[in-house]
């Protein structure tokens, strides 16, 4: 870091961890939530927000780092995971957290869900899942339950959801948790570790779209959860379990469903480089020897 | 043909080793300070099918590929009907075949002229009996070429035992053995016109080193600083990542092979975001899976080098051939009205300066610049000239001062005269912001007022001025005052500029000019070489006549301008070019 | 204003029901068989915030959206000020506010002329008296309005009764009486100039129905024969896949949203070889992705359309507004030379129409045809005349015809005159196929001769000649002979065909061309427009100037053409063309 | 149909299901292997040629259309799919099968595979993998084990591959399968099996890229393959027993690993249609009538 700069002080209370611009969302939107336990995230963490990312794609959702201090990226839809492992890749000291939508991961952004999970780059990904498309005005969303009537399901849709934490355990991420946008303490709670976690971790949070899918969606998942760390006996790191919690229906289970550690990517990158300095690295402009006839 | 160059063209099945031959000849030509250049065709099959290489080599300057042959080289008869047409005789050009004389006539239709004449060499025979295998035919055959042409033997050999310094101490030997005994057949049954042999200019000598343009973008790349390389594999551009797999990691810079080029491009803008220079590099079907993040890059300010080898379009096309038909997309392929600058290398040597360029102007102006490569420059094996490595200075990114605005009063995007403003690092800054995607105000916050909208529009094109004035990367050939001119660009640079050359020594008035900025175009530049103008014809390898349409979007061309173009396929060759200023001048 | 037409503003926040009121008025009109048009403005807020909508109504033609306003609505000041600027106010316009005569005077900086008359009305109060809420204020602003202008009452009651159709009767009665109670106000207590009175031509009246153009998009496709659609929601095009999610499975066709842009188009392609009349609909991002895939359908020769209703870029720039900026993209923005046709639509009602010839085009000459409608377009409420019905004729792919050709000789991409080959279709026909986005011969199987790719480069470019003989599709305004000519397209078409019939009333020899196949251009067409002229102004709202550059890239313009460009955001208006044609004439 | 058609003779012997276009893969390529089963499945099902259509992406393997008979379709790199999807909704009367290699279905094409699965429109998708990217020669393929060196990993790769049969598993495809190159007997009894299941089958084929990767590929794989169907008491539809086939190392499995009925998407397509002819159907012309004002 440069001797130069002149630190701004940091943030000491959470909402002083905000950036004071006024979210869009409508009221009661499960985002609102989000923003709230992220701040607290923040300032638990002690974040320094010059050395904080926060990427995103589009979508309702996606407008959330507008309203945190620090570095921020409103993307395109789709792309918030490779943009965010580019950040972190380059410049491995940021903290570096995606967040969107469920069309926006989950849909456009399917391709690059397994491939992050498989290279282990140690950011966090944050879906706020809310079951349909919010921006664009109620849209099927790959995760709508089957039979629900969207603008462009108006029969109800015949297609099976995906299911966010049962594909990030099939596609081998080290760490998967599902939070609960009600649950602000839960949410700050689960973050923090995702955050701390060595690797990628991704934790989905139901957030609910009050104007497209409806303001019970609250109550209904209240009804409903469970916490994990209240489960006794469950084991994070047991897969098996964690694929039994992924495919649990009537129940929906809150905290870290999943959590294996095994090395970041950047643990690869940084025995490769230590072996070839080892070996003795050329000055650049000696590589030139190499196209000598 | 002879003199000061020589043609060669191989052909073989798979196995007969025409590509080992003709580095070998390349790297030879190289130690003994000559130009050369290599031009690979494979056939159908994925590996070991038939394959042709086209040499040409000089102890001046080679800037085209290889038009007509003066020498053909046909380890198979069979092949050569697959390549024939890539593959054209000159006039007096000699072919040098497998076999005995009296034996059979093999089925030959040569195309081009007639041979001066046809050499029947045992060359499979004397590999058998020399290297003890037929494999070493193709060194038998470079003996051969050796000991007709006169080439360097000493170089020649050197080459030959670089290009197996993997094998063993026994195969290299014998290679060398099968080397000698062509050399001596040739200089003891055979001989060509003095006239044919390669005069060598000593005082030409010079430091060469042998690289194809993927690896000059890859090295130039690597010294213009990029420390961030995401791609995703395509014919004709993997060779950079390749390059950069093997080189990068040890200078702590990150190449990463991702899962589409959607996601190279969106690490590459993260990349840039958190400080990095950052780059990739494809073809066609890869740039048009980034085209939307390319117009984010651009409405975002970020800082990107985006390599594109042209390959043959569209979609699929011809994935090993050349051509100049992505020239719109790079210019105008994003949607809305999103500035970025394209940039062509016109040979193999130029990419190393053009990827200097590429990140400087990116750095300095904060937008996209793609290069534009193609096929031809970035396979093509060439002996060129040490590149001037002095010439890299990176250019530091502009950030906000710390003493002269103060993170909370900076604006990330702050509509400044040039267009550009002060760029903050994560983890080096305090001067937060937010970027995005979406049209924003100065601070980066989105807005949907038409007037801001304007004014960032204004900003941002402001920025294509000031890169138009200040880069200056144009080419010039012949006499300023010639009445004819040619305008062309990237790979056709070799044959126009040779036929300038050609045409000039013969009295005749001709020039031609090769912007490198292609957009946006210095066009003061362009309208100076007009002014002299009485007939201006324009260049490309493109069907659809993009250069064209893209020079008349930048700016008016003289009346009655003429266009010469079709699809590639094949590289522009310097007879066409020649019969082309031919027919203006009639 | 007043007179032969009416252009209203109304402006509120969340819950105020401006849109509502704008609906219930444009469904007055078309019962009337007025012609009419609304234009809707949202604030940031992603639902229920501040919001606002521009109303034009007359029963002559009205086909630019409303430029200054004759009557502002104001039920909502604050939210005025983040409107204003859209929502300016004509000589002698008027403007109605919530409030009591008498009372503090409320902050208003209007935009525009000074008002001719403020009218304080107890909106909120006398809805509360008559319907029990406040909610109710808009209805009674509609009664106001209706008593104030004349409008025709009987329509719209009728119009009020069908907006509240889903509601209980109580509800719909409270807003009648609303209405009532606002109407009786207004005549009792305040008048207009009967100038402003608007004058109903009871000889217009007219079958009238009210859509978007993604409404007559959508039910245009439909009627087409399309029976496949595949999608990714986007603002401003999602409405057409709403309506086709809709109405097409009844009709045995399969409306699809897919997991993005790509796969959309990936499943248009496949669905178009198994034989179905596929379309996709996006915005400027979508297209962006689909890039690659455009370029396939390209080479592979493969019908489908594509709509893009463009908003303001580049990349996610401005959703909701409307912007002419991917033109370039939609003709060049694929990689490789690539032909397609691109096609624009000019107003609501010509949505339709333009399905039909999209789909005879893609389907005859067997290539993508990219239909460049706008955000304005696309979400334009109008009143318009019923579209003709009886023009629909699905045209029917050629496919070989078993007498003529055997499955054995059928040759998919053979190179005719025309450029078409017989397509077969799987299931149907038994001349197999192997269809290829890589160089193909005329079998369908992979080259890598540059012969062949030219004659294949040759053989689709050819199929664009036949379009642009065959498709006549460009409007012409003004007289033949005049010397003063504009070129424009697309939504722009409304104000620039306004523009002159002002002028030419004012008996100045003004004319207009909006070509409406942009590519490939009937250049012949637009040569005889330009013969008379003496000046020519090239009119597009793109920053860049994207329409003059494809102009350039198809034709000589006039020397010394002039260009009116701007950055998009806010649709061009009538009185800014009149002043562009002005500064000409002077 | 129409009735016009001249019916053409169908072939009588898988080798006249090939098109006779001669292969331009290797000598030793594993894809033959495939492509002999490909056309004595054709043969054994019968298949009418004009009812069947084959699509692929780009790679060695996706040259596969070419060499028989049928409609076919040499796409694009990565999304053969959606294309092979939209032919099938257009047109279900046809036999839709699609093929490509690793690259093309897990790296490039990866965000399709997840919405093909849950969708389960019946077609039969063949991935040909053999580890590494063969027609672009030799860089990094997502089943890159760890380590491996290519052109693009010139230190080992630091990656974890991807998982292709747990990663279909994850995703809820219906039928899962795995074959091997070097078994023409058993992959066409696995393709059979799959054309035969309604809804989407998937099925990796292990086939060596002897190029690249190395002719020792099928002795390696041999010496490895367990066949799941003389495994006592395998039973396919047992997910968590799928899950554990997956994830085994040391052995490859070979067979129907997973296999699931659950409704076909033109299921869904169907039951919508029958409920809005109840309802009846309005002339097209009249649509017209919702317009009016
Ligand atoms: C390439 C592209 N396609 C489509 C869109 C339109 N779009 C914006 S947000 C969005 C989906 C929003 O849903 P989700 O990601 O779930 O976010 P939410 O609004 O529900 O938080 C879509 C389809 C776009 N901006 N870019
Ligand atoms: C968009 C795009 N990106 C990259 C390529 C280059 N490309 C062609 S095939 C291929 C990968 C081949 O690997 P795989 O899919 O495993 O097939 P294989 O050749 O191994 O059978 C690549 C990267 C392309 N054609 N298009
Ligand atoms: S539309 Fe739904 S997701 Fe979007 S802000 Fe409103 S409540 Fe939240
Ligand atoms: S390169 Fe490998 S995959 Fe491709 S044809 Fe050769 S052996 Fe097969
Ligand atoms: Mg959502
Ligand atoms: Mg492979």
């Amino acid at each position: 870091m440069d001797t130069t700069v002149q630190a701004a002080p940091k943030p000491s209370t959470p909402s002083e961890y905000k950036s004071g611009l006024k979210p869009v969302w409508c009221p009661g939107c499960g985002d609102f939530g989000v923003l709230n336990a992220l701040s607290q995230v923040y300032h638990r963490l002690e974040f320094d927000p010059m050395n904080t990312m926060l990427f995103s794609g589009i979508g309702c959702s996606s407008r959330i780092p507008g309203y945190l201090k620090g570095y921020g990226f409103n993307g395109v839809h789709g792309r918030v995971l490779p943009i965010a492992t580019g950040a972190k890749l380059a410049n491995p000291e940021l903290t570096v957290i995606a967040a969107g939508g469920d069309g926006d991961g989950f849909s456009i952004g399917t391709g690059h869900f397994p491939h992050t999970c498989r290279r282990n780059v140690d950011i966090t990904y944050i879906v706020m899942d809310n079951n349909i498309y919010g921006l664009t005005k109620g849209q099927l969303s790959p995760t709508s339950p089957g039979q629900m009537v969207t603008t462009t399901s108006s029969y109800g849709s015949i297609e099976n959801p995906i299911n966010p934490i049962g594909l990030a355990i099939g596609c081998g991420a080290s760490f998967v948790a599902r939070s609960f946008a009600g649950d602000i303490k839960h949410m700050v709670d689960v973050i923090c570790q995702g955050i701390e976690h060595k690797g990628f971790s991704f934790i989905q949070i139901l957030s609910p779209c009050v104007t497209f899918v409806g303001k019970d969606q609250f109550g209904i998942i209240k009804n409903q959860v469970r916490y994990l760390n209240e489960v006794e006996g469950y084991d994070p790191t047991d897969r098996s379990h964690a694929f039994q919690v992924a495919d649990e229906t009537g129940q929906i289970s809150l905290g870290v469903i999943f959590q294996h550690p095994f090395p970041e990517y950047r643990h690869g990158t940084e025995i490769v480089r230590q072996r070839l300095i080892k070996r003795g690295v050329p000055e650049m402009k000696d590589l030139i020897a190499k196209f000598r006839p | 043909m002879g003199g000061d160059e020589l043609n060669l063209g191989m052909v073989g099945s798979g196995g007969d080793g025409v590509m080992v031959t003709g580095e070998t000849l390349v790297n030879a030509a190289a130690k003994k300070g000559m130009k050369c250049l290599m031009l690979k065709s494979f056939g159908p099959q994925i590996r070991g099918g038939e394959a042709s290489c086209k040499i040409r080599m000089s102890s001046k300057k080679v800037s085209a590929p290889p038009d007509k042959l003066d020498v053909l080289l046909a380890l198979n008869w069979n092949d050569y009907k697959r390549f024939g047409i890539e593959l054209e005789l000159s006039d007096g050009g000699v072919v040098i075949e497998d076999g005995h004389e009296g034996d059979e006539e093999p089925e030959r239709s040569i195309v081009g002229a007639q041979p001066a004449k046809i050499y029947r060499i045992p060359l499979t025979e004397m590999a058998k009996e020399t290297a003890g295998t037929k494999l070493a035919k193709n060194m038998v055959a470079l003996g051969v070429l050796s000991g007709l042409f006169d080439l360097p033997d000493k170089e020649m050999q050197a080459a030959l035992r670089k290009t197996f310094s993997r094998k063993s101490v026994e195969i290299i030997d014998n290679n060398i053995k099968a080397y000698e005994a062509g050399k001596s057949y040739a200089e003891d049954n055979l001989q060509v016109p003095s006239s044919m042999k390669l005069v060598i200019d000593e005082s030409m000598l010079d430091k060469r080193v042998v690289m194809t343009g993927n690896d000059a973008a890859a090295y130039g790349a690597l010294l213009a600083g990029c420390s961030f390389f995401a791609g995703y594999p395509i014919t004709p551009s993997s060779e950079i990542m390749e390059w950069l797999s093997n080189h990068m990691p040890a200078y702590g810079g990150t190449m990463i092979q991702t899962e589409d080029e959607i996601a190279a491009m969106g690490m590459v803008i993260g990349a840039s975001l958190a400080g990095a220079k950052a780059m990739t590099a494809t073809s066609g079907p890869g740039i048009s899976l980034m085209i939307e993040l390319i117009g984010l890059a651009s409405i975002a300010e970020i800082p990107c080098v985006i390599v594109n080898a042209q390959r043959v379009g569209p979609s699929t096309g011809i994935p090993t051939k050349s051509e100049q038909s992505d020239l719109l997309q790079a210019c105008f392929g994003t949607h809305g009205d999103a500035p970025k600058v394209v940039i062509a290398p016109a040979d193999v040597a130029d990419c190393f300066d053009v990827m200097r360029e590429a990140f400087f102007i990116s750095e300095k102006y904060q937008l996209p610049v793609v290069v534009l490569s193609d096929g031809f420059i970035a396979q093509c094996k060439s002996s060129i000239h040490e590149p001037d490595l002095d010439k890299i200075r990176p250019w530091e990114r502009a950030r906000p001062k710390a003493d002269e605005v103060s993170p909370a009063d900076y604006k990330r995007y702050e509509i400044t005269p040039s267009g550009v403003t002060w760029m903050s690092i994560p983890g080096k800054d305090p001067h937060l912001y937010r970027a995005a995607g979406i049209e924003h105000n100065e601070a980066g916050d989105p807005t949907s007022d038409f007037a801001e909208h304007e004014r960032m529009n204004e900003k941002r094109y402001r920025k294509l001025e000031g890169v138009a004035a200040e880069v200056n990367f144009m080419r010039h050939y012949g006499p300023d005052d010639a009445s004819l001119g040619v305008i062309g660009w990237g790979s056709s640079k070799g044959p126009i500029r040779e036929a300038v050359e050609i045409l000039n020594a013969q009295g005749l008035a001709v020039k031609a000019l090769i912007p490198q900025v292609l957009y946006p175009l210095d066009t003061r530049q362009v309208y100076q070489f007009f002014e002299s103008l009485d007939k201006l014809l324009v260049v490309e390898l493109s069907y659809s006549k993009q250069f064209l349409n893209l020079l008349k979007a930048q700016l008016d061309l003289p009346d009655g301008t003429l266009h010469y173009g079709r699809s590639g396929g094949r590289p522009l060759a310097v007879y066409e070019m020649v019969e082309q200023f031919r027919k203006l001048l009639d």
